[in-house]
Formats: C-alpha cells, sequence, structure tokens
C-alpha cells in the first residue's frame, strides 16, 4: 500500500531528491539559455510535477478528501495555463 | 436590557436618526441642484450643501457606532459601563460640537469660518470630506477617545469576548488613522496620499471590523447560535477584509502622482475585496437558516440580512466594477464613484446601525420587540430605503457610463458641462429615487410612534 | 472541511495577517516616498503654490470639483484645466463669477484679489504637471 | 466560500468520512488559498504583461542571477522537507527531535532570507526600483511580496519550535504543528512556481 510506503522515513528523502533533482533540472535549462515553445512547456511541465509533489506529499494532502487535491491541481492548471498562453501570445 | 448603563445607547441613537434626516435633506437639495443648477443659489451653494451631507453622513454614524457600543460591550462584557456620565458628557460635546460646525458651514462663508478657527495655524480644511475646522477635528480626537477609554475600561473589568475585541481594535483604528487629517502638506500627491489613510482605511479598514463586530452581535442575538462559531467566523471575515483592504488601498493611488506599481497591487489585492463581503452575506445566511430560535423582532433580522446582502452589493460588486485600472482609468472621478459610493455607505454603515438600533431600541424601551404593526412599518421603510437607493446606485451608474463614454471613450469628447446636460434625465430619476428614500426614512420614524401590544421579554 | 477549527487560531491569523498586510503597505509607501519626487513635481512649488493650495481649500473648491479626480462630481475637474483653458480664461472665469443664468449650475464669487487669482492659477498650473500615469484619458478630464 | 463549509460546522457532524481532513486547522487554510489566490493573480499579470514586452523582459530577466535562484529553490525545498520530518517525529510525540528539525527548516530560511538580501541589495545599488520597468516591477514586487511570506513563516516556526521544546505538543495534539507546516508548505509550493516563471522562463 503507497500508504505504508509513505509513512516510512525514506519516502519523503525519496521526494525531496527528485525535488532537488527537477530544481537542478529547471536550472540547467537556464544556463544552457534555451527558450521557445518547446522548452517552456518543459520548464512548466517540471514546475507542475514539482508543486504538486509539494501538495501531495509534503502538505499531506493525498490522504485528504479529493476536493483539496482538486484544488492543489487546478490552481496549477488554471495559472499555468495561462501562463502558457500569454506565453505562446507572445511569440508572434 | 440587562444592564441599567446601556441606556446612554438611546441617546446615541435618536441623534443618530435624526442627523440621518439631516443628511438626507441636504441630499435631496444637492440633487436638485443637479438638474435645476441655480435652486437655492447664493443661499445654499453647492459645496456647502455637500458638506453638510457628507459631513452628517459621517457623524450620524459616528453616533451609531458609539450607541451600539454603549448598548453591546456591557451585554458582551457582563458588566455595567465603565462611566455612563462620560458617555453622556461626550455625547453632548459631540452633538454641541457637530451642531456648531453645521451651523457654521451654513451660516459663514467658509473662508471666514477658516480664519476665526485657526486653520492659519494648522491647514486642515478644505479637503473631501475633511472639511471640519480645527476645534472640530480635535473635538473629533477626544471624543473618539473618551469613547475608546470608556469602552476598553467597560471591557477590562469584565468578560472578554472576541467581539468586543474586535469593536474595541476598530474604534483604536478609527481614532488613529483619523490623526492622518491633521497632516496637510503642500504637495498635493502626499497630501491625496495620505488623506486616503484616513478615508480608505477607516471606511474598507478599520470601519469594517465595527461592522462585523456589530453584526455578529446582532446575529447572536436574534439566531441563537452558538458564539464560538459566530466569533470564529467573524475573525475569518475581517481577517479576509484586512488582507484585502490594506493593500487595496491602492485602487486610489493610480492617477493622483503615486508611482505606476500601484496600479498592479491595488488592481489585484482591491479585485479581492468582495470575497469578504461575499463570505459575510453567506454567513449571515447560515447563522439565520440555523437559527436555534425564533426571535420576535423580525425586523432586526430583516435588517441584518439586508445589511450583509447591500454591502456585498454596493461595497462589493459596485467597487469591483471599477477597481481595475484599465476601466478605472476611464471612470475615476465620474458618476460611477458616486454610485458606489452611495450604494456602499448605505448597504455597509447605514443598515449596519440601523440593524443595531432596531434590535437594541425596543429592548431601551423596556420590551422584546415592537408590536407588530410597528415591525410591519419598519420592514416596509426597509424596502423603500434599499430599493430606492438601489435604484439611485442604478440611475447614478447609468449616467456614469453615458458621461464615460460622451467625456473620454468618445473619438470627439464632449465637454464636462455639455455632458452633465445630457445625462439630466438621469439625474431627475435619481432625484425622485431620492424622494422615495426620504419616505421611507419617514415611515421609518414613523414605526417608533405605532402603539399596539409588544412582545415582553421571554 | 478540517475538522480543527479553532477561534484562537482564527484569532491568531486575524492578528498575523493585519500585522503583516500592513507592514507590507508600510513598505511600499516607503518605497512611494522616495520614488516620489521625480513624479510629483514638488521641485516647482513656490510661495505662490503654497498660497494658491490654501485658497483652493479654504474656499472648499473640492465640495463642487475634481481634482485628479477627486472631489465632487458637480463641476469639471480641475487637474488638467490649466492646459485645457489656460491662465487667461481661468483668472477670468472666477472673477465673473456667478454667470447668473437662470437653471444653470452656479459657482459663487469668492471675492479673490488679482494677487490670489493668480496663486490659484500657479497651484492649478502646478497640479497640471504632476506625473498621473496620462490621466485623465483627454483634455476634457 | 463554500457554504456547505458553514453548514459542517454548524451541525458538526463530519465524523462519518474516512479520508483525513486538512492538516493543521482550517483557519490557516483560509489564508493559504487567499495568499495563493493574490499570488495566482500576480503570476498571471506578469505572464500577460511579459506577452506585450517580450524584448524588454527577456533582456531584464538576465540581469537577475539564476544561480541564487536555484540556490534558493534548493533551500526552501529542504526547509520543506525538514518540516516534513519535524511534522512525523511529532506524530510519534517526539518534541525534541521535531523541534531539531523544525530550526533546521527555520536556519534554511535565514539562508534564503540572506541569499535573497544579497540580490536585493545587488538590484538597489544598480538603481533598480520597482519603477524602472514592468519587468523589475513585477520581479521586487514578486520576490518582495514572497520574501515577507518567508518571513512570516519563520517567526510562525520559531512559535512552534519554543512550544516544542517545552513539549507543549503531544501524539495526540500536534495541531499546531501541522498549522505552521501548512503555511511554510505553502511558501515552498509559490517559489517553485515564481522561480522559474521570474528567473527561467523566456
Amino acid at each position: 500500500m503507497s500508504n505504508d510506503r509513505a509513512q516510512s522515513k525514506l519516502f519523503p528523502t525519496t521526494i525531496w531528491l527528485v525535488l532537488v533533482a527537477l530544481t537542478i533540472a529547471t536550472f540547467s535549462l537556464g544556463e544552457a539559455g534555451l527558450s521557445g515553445k518547446g522548452v517552456m512547456l518543459t520548464l512548466l511541465a517540471i514546475t507542475m510535477i514539482k508543486s504538486q509533489l509539494v501538495a501531495n506529499y509534503f502538505m499531506a494532502l493525498r490522504k485528504t478528501k479529493f476536493l483539496w487535491r482538486a484544488i492543489m491541481f487546478g490552481y496549477f492548471i488554471i495559472v499555468g495555463g495561462l501562463i502558457a498562453m500569454a506565453y505562446l501570445m507572445g511569440l508572434k | 436590557m440587562k444592564y441599567k448603563s446601556q441606556a446612554v445607547a438611546k441617546l446615541y441613537f435618536i441623534a443618530a436618526i435624526g442627523l440621518f434626516l439631516g443628511q438626507i435633506l441636504f441630499g435631496l437639495i444637492m440633487g436638485l441642484q443637479y438638474v435645476v443648477g441655480d435652486f437655492l443659489f447664493p443661499a445654499i451653494p453647492f459645496n456647502v450643501a455637500r458638506m453638510v451631507h457628507t459631513n452628517l453622513l459621517i457623524v450620524w454614524l459616528l453616533f451609531g457606532f458609539m450607541g451600539a457600543s454603549y448598548y453591546l460591550i456591557p451585554e458582551e462584557s457582563e458588566t455595567e459601563l465603565f462611566s455612563p456620565k462620560l458617555a453622556i458628557i461626550t455625547f453632548w460635546v459631540f452633538l454641541a460640537a457637530g451642531a456648531i460646525t453645521v451651523l457654521g458651514y451654513l451660516l459663514v462663508p467658509y473662508a471666514s469660518l477658516a480664519k476665526w478657527t485657526g486653520n492659519d495655524l494648522l491647514n486642515t480644511m478644505g479637503r473631501e470630506f475633511l472639511e471640519q475646522p480645527l476645534p472640530t477635528k480635535v473635538g473629533i480626537v477626544l471624543v473618539a477617545l473618551s469613547w475608546l477609554f470608556n469602552i476598553v475600561m467597560t471591557v477590562l473589568k469584565g468578560r472578554k469576548t472576541a467581539i468586543s475585541l474586535v469593536l474595541s481594535l476598530g474604534m483604536l483604528g478609527l481614532a488613529v488613522f483619523f490623526l492622518f487629517s491633521f497632516y496637510n502638506p503642500v504637495n498635493l500627491v502626499k497630501d491625496k496620499f495620505y488623506w486616503w489613510w484616513v478615508v480608505h482605511l477607516w471606511v474598507e479598514g478599520v470601519w469594517e471590523l465595527i461592522l462585523g463586530a456589530m453584526l455578529a452581535f446582532v446575529l447572536i442575538k436574534v439566531t441563537g447560535v452558538d458564539r464560538e462559531v459566530v466569533e470564529k467566523w467573524l475573525y475569518v471575515i475581517i481577517t479576509m477584509t484586512l488582507v484585502t483592504g490594506i493593500i487595496g488601498t491602492g485602487h486610489h493611488y493610480f492617477w493622483i502622482g503615486a508611482p505606476a506599481y500601484w496600479q498592479w497591487w491595488g488592481s489585484v489585492f482591491s479585485a479581492l475585496e468582495p470575497i469578504p463581503f461575499l463570505m459575510m452575506t453567506i454567513f449571515a445566511f447560515n447563522m439565520v437558516n440555523k437559527r436555534r430560535r425564533e426571535h420576535p423582532n423580525k425586523a432586526a433580522v430583516l435588517w441584518a440580512l439586508g445589511t450583509s446582502v447591500m454591502a456585498f452589493l454596493g461595497a462589493g460588486l459596485w467597487g469591483f466594477l471599477h477597481t481595475l485600472a484599465p476601466i478605472n482609468y476611464y471612470t475615476h472621478g465620474t458618476q460611477l464613484t458616486a454610485a458606489h459610493g452611495h450604494l456602499a455607505f448605505f448597504g455597509a454603515y447605514a443598515l449596519v446601525v440601523l440593524t443595531m438600533i432596531s434590535y437594541a431600541m425596543p429592548v431601551l424601551r423596556g420590551r422584546a420587540a415592537n408590536p407588530e404593526r410597528a415591525q410591519i412599518m419598519e420592514m416596509w421603510s426597509f424596502w423603500l430605503m434599499t430599493i430606492s437607493m438601489f435604484f439611485i446606485a442604478l440611475f447614478l451608474t447609468g449616467a456614469g457610463v453615458v458621461q464615460v463614454w460622451l467625456q473620454r471613450l468618445s473619438p470627439t469628447p464632449m465637454s464636462f458641462m455639455a455632458v452633465q446636460d445630457q445625462i439630466s434625465i438621469f439625474y431627475w430619476a435619481r432625484e425622485a429615487a431620492g424622494v422615495v428614500f426620504l419616505i421611507g426614512l419617514l415611515l421609518y420614524i414613523g414605526s417608533f410612534f405605532v402603539k399596539g401590544d409588544s412582545h415582553a421579554f421571554e | 472541511m478540517s475538522a480543527t477549527f479553532t477561534k484562537s487560531m482564527a484569532r491568531n491569523v486575524f492578528y498575523g495577517g493585519g500585522v503583516f498586510f500592513f507592514l507590507l503597505f508600510l513598505a511600499l509607501t516607503f518605497d512611494t516616498m522616495k520614488v516620489l519626487p521625480k513624479r510629483d513635481n514638488s521641485q516647482n512649488i513656490t510661495p505662490a503654490v503654497a498660497h494658491g493650495k490654501k485658497l483652493w481649500e479654504t474656499n472648499n473648491c473640492i465640495g463642487c470639483h475634481t481634482l485628479l479626480g477627486e472631489g465632487a462630481y458637480f463641476a469639471p475637474e480641475l487637474g488638467n484645466v490649466y492646459t485645457r483653458r489656460g491662465p487667461d480664461f481661468i483668472k477670468a472665469w472666477i472673477k465673473g463669477q456667478p454667470t447668473g443664468v437662470p437653471g444653470r449650475r452656479q459657482m459663487p464669487q469668492f471675492n479673490l484679489s488679482d494677487a490670489d487669482i493668480d496663486d490659484v492659477v500657479a497651484f492649478l498650473k502646478y497640479a497640471s504637471e504632476i506625473n498621473t500615469n496620462k490621466w485623465p484619458p483627454n483634455i476634457e478630464g | 466560500m463554500n457554504p456547505n463549509l458553514v453548514n459542517i460546522h454548524l451541525v458538526n457532524s463530519n465524523s462519518t468520512h474516512h479520508k483525513e481532513d486538512l492538516p493543521g486547522d482550517f483557519a490557516i487554510w483560509i489564508f493559504i488559498f487567499a495568499e495563493m489566490l493574490a499570488f495566482g493573480v500576480l503570476f498571471v499579470a506578469y505572464a500577460f504583461t511579459r506577452a506585450n514586452n517580450v524584448e524588454l523582459f527577456n533582456a531584464s530577466q538576465l540581469t537577475l542571477s539564476r544561480t541564487s535562484g536555484a540556490i534558493n529553490t534548493l533551500v526552501l525545498i529542504t526547509s520543506s522537507y525538514f518540516v516534513v520530518q519535524g511534522v512525523a517525529a511529532i506524530k510519534r510525540g517526539l518534541n525534541k527531535q521535531c523541534a531539531h528539525w523544525l530550526t533546521g527548516a527555520f536556519l534554511l530560511g535565514g539562508v534564503f532570507v540572506g541569499i535573497k538580501i544579497v540580490e536585493f541589495h545587488a538590484k538597489f545599488a544598480a538603481d533598480i526600483t520597482m519603477s524602472t520597468n514592468n519587468f523589475y516591477m513585477f520581479y521586487l514586487s514578486l520576490t518582495f511580496f514572497h520574501f515577507m511570506h518567508v518571513l512570516m513563516g519563520m517567526i510562525i516556526l520559531a512559535c512552534i519550535i519554543v512550544k516544542a521544546r517545552r513539549s507543549a505538543y503531544s501524539a495526540q495534539d500536534y495541531v499546531g504543528v501541522e498549522t505552521g507546516a501548512s503555511f511554510w508548505h505553502m511558501v515552498d509550493f509559490l517559489w517553485i512556481i515564481l522561480f522559474p516563471l521570474v528567473y527561467i522562463i523566456r
């Protein structure tokens, strides 16, 4: 069961390592000076994963009602979606 | 009435209603001057009528707040008022100061009034809503301090509830932010910047604490819902008020010379300002739906619910309508602002004071609720005043929209006065709604004199 | 919905949130005061402007007019009247009141001296040169 | 706000569902959602303003220190991780351990603040303010607004640390810890969006 796994001491550490790795990935993309639609979407996807990891595992929302996880996910979808839309508008 | 000293509230409430009537009469004069420009000129020029109209509003609301707190604090604190005598002295001082000031406005040219009252020592007069002569301003500070002192001392010696705490904080803020009315630099931008620390931080900040506390008190009394629940939500609502309202001040800083970033800060946070009002509406209706008792004072329940709805419409919705900087660029300083001002002040503050009076006055007169016939009359007055004020706001909104179009958006903008001629039909309609409002108010006053079998205490 | 929702925490959040946003407001105010000299035309505040502002106030002009959009909405915006009408028109206008045209809105006669009127004009000129982020949208105010 | 929220409280009948409740006191969650809303609007405002000034935003973005932004991201993520461990400790009733973890988180918060101050200082030294251009307006507004949240989070953590050291919590009563933890995670959550948006995406 995922719940048992989550309660083990190692699990948060794994999440933390994933977050660190994703941060480094984001940073590297920035350092490489990459830009464009694909890069932007990749960065947003990474950000989505990171934010939801924090919400579900650090904030421990995975154990709560669907409503609360939906709010955190919906929040990112709306904000991230609008950011992507604005970015694409700026490409013209 | 549980505590003898609560009786002082009666004086304050009577004065509040009297001044309210005065405010409306001057409002009607101004409304007519909008369409018949030389009405009562030069006896009462528009600027004088307006000063009386707005100052009476502020003063009667303050009387209402004071009366309300002298009534509810002893009950909340479960002890007699610290000093009823001080409350009575304060009342007469404030009433005399208010009356002399209004007479000064009406009988003396404003420039002479300024000269005679020491405006040369410290320039504070002649700014919107802060037209009071220096001695009156000092008087307001002293009255507010005496009020605060009396209330805080009462709270300290008795039970400390969330309601009395929030009310005291609101009063403290009221007194503190009024001090900025003494700061009037020559630099017009700074003058306006800190002028809003009085005006905005009053009506969209600390006054809302007072409003929330008063509404919470009445709701506990008429619904019998558990105090814990009400107070919890009181805290949440006023938290949202401060979270949105303080930075929301920025919506006044768009076009007065302050840096451009206020357009963002002000827009974002003031766009959230309707949230606490919406919460208040939902909260009030929920409390009434979950009521554990049928309070005989049905009129008070109606006023309380009306407050929550009209506050949301006037302060929340009508404020939101023109708070975003790109919209406000065109609507700033038009009749739209007037529409919002009327509906918000009536919906939030006039109504909450009337709610409090409606609940407390029967008790002060020795009964739980007024006779049925009096209550029906009171409810009629509620609907007449509320609907006519709503129409005043609608007509002014119409006037504002046309004004924005003709004067600012049109490719061939018309001059201000030419536009005013074009929209006079809205002003006539507004004046008609104003007359209905006056009828509603007279009915309200009449309801106090209706006799019949009143409800005794349970 | 959380089962825990306590009054004491609601109170703490109220205090914390209130103080937090007031401090943020103070920080923004601090920055505003630093930036203001570049925008508020204060370098052009002369004794005439100061006296003009005082006359503006002690004759309660704000009771009918707006200034930078604030005030009463009974009479025209005066923040940009200097550019709209120019000094001579303003002086003649103030002296010529009231017009006495039946049914029209009337401006009182304030009995100002020529020197006073010059100061009022100086104040209006100063006000018209404040950086208002391009408000009003057009010259009509 | 959902009217049901009020209902549930009035009738107090939420004992039937199996899922756990939001961690910490509900009052903090109302605040958290309000803050997320304000940040969300500002994020979107940034993106759309950028769409109209792409060159300006891209050019100004290059003057930011991506390295300090990235380090700060790692710092916040790690401090959040510490907070998770702190909550796990207190759930087992270990006040001392909880205090240690939270102290670690608090110190990392201090590191964040330190790096941010250096960053702000460099900008102010270069005479960059919120009035310089639209990019800096957003950059300074967003990061300063967030910066204040970090400070507030640190104050909250400090209060909890003091209480934990006095063994004020237990395996049964740890709502206070969760309340502060939730706030701290929000600070992290928002920075995770802010960092790529303002520092990286171009």
